[in-house]
């Protein structure tokens, strides 16, 4: 599913993630900073196994409405950054890809710093989402997991 | 009569992703949830948040075939 | 010019610059974090004019020894981050094009946008580079000019 | 007599990026290129930092003709 709005572009899906894709679309002609974060699948975990590749699993429906409601969140408190947007994949992810993409643009660097931290702290608390470490061999759900909770009710 | 929709570590201890599973309330439609599909779901219930049509909702909130209830266990995103 | 070392690459140079090579290689197999941030060239400046392109100007050698001191602190503030890429563009830069990428890879998120954040702030103080704003009809040096301070003197 | 790079508005006041310029410390290479470039050059010097070999000089350091003497206005990169 896509969301595509004015300044705001939100997906979940199993395609994978082109970061240069959402950092060119956010940048706005008075914009002077775009912040990029990627989370990226890696080898190690809590498991003693070397992690080779994650499956996301999520209902695509409600992950991409909550994201959203971080995505309006994050403007409601820096309302000068001009576009957000967040990209999750599913499915499989292999080592060393990107499986969430943050991008955000603003005419200076603090607030896009301030919000693509944000906004990623906030999805990893409030989108449901659930992340299968797999190794040769086997596979297990991943053991960082905290109970989700409203974008909300997160401290400001 | 609610829809069900378990997601990640609730899908994987069901069996399932969607379930159809009578009750009036929440509280009614998980307790039938549980007696359906047996120990690892109950325990994955019992550390998950249930929400209503997207929102938390109370366990007395009156439910009918139009909601969707789904079970979020703990998250691991990103 | 260009340093390339283990974990470490540096470069000033006039080639356009592309953020996804920085962020593809600064991250290793035990990241779970890449941030990257772009300094974009923009339309608005304390002039009256719309902008339309900047003109880098600097000694390359000079400006590439400083952002090497540059990666050199931060490495040390922060030694698990693994990697630290930085490049920035000399000459023309063309409205919403970058001028400068910082792509920094560790095994958490909040290293690596501490970091970031970081060297692009030092990089602004410490490294000898001169911005001409470009217009219809006009140029001027940019009046958004501080003096240059060594890396060693920011606050901590 | 040194090598003198002159960098941003310095280069552009100056009407050139490398000179050599006489003198047996810093303070007298930058009198001597004063005189020869004058007034603009003179204004931006004075809110430059002056470095001899990449780094910070006081203005009685000693130069010669393998040192490398920059003067380094206000910058604004990024």
């Amino acid at each position: 599913m896509v969301v595509r709005e004015e300044n705001e572009w939100v997906a979940v899906s199993a395609q994978p993630l082109r970061p240069d894709d959402l950092a060119t679309w956010v940048t706005r002609a008075d914009c002077g900073a775009v912040v990029t974060f990627c989370g990226v699948a890696r080898s190690t975990s809590s498991f003693e196994h070397e992690i080779v590749e994650l499956e996301y699993e999520t209902d695509v429906a409600l992950a991409e409405s909550r994201i959203r409601d971080v995505v309006a969140v994050a403007r409601d408190r820096w309302p000068v950054v001009r576009a957000i947007a967040i990209h999750h994949r599913i499915g499989t992810v292999k080592n060393r890809e990107p499986a969430v993409v943050v991008a955000v643009a603003s005419p200076h660097r603090r607030e896009a710093f301030d919000a693509a931290q944000f906004c990623i702290d906030a999805l990893k608390r409030t989108v449901p989402m659930w992340k299968r470490e797999v190794w040769e061999g086997g596979s297990a759900w991943s053991e960082d997991a905290q109970d989700i909770v409203d974008v909300g009710d997160l401290a400001p | 009569m609610s829809r069900l929709l378990l997601l990640g570590p609730a899908r994987e201890a069901a069996g399932v992703g969607h379930a159809e599973v009578d009750g009036d309330t929440l509280a009614d439609v998980i307790a039938n949830a549980n007696a359906r599909f047996g120990v690892p779901f109950v325990e994955i219930v019992a550390r998950s948040r249930l929400w209503v049509n997207g929102e938390d909702a109370p366990l007395d909130h009156a439910v009918g075939p139009t909601d969707e209830i789904a079970v979020v266990p703990p998250v691991s995103g990103g």
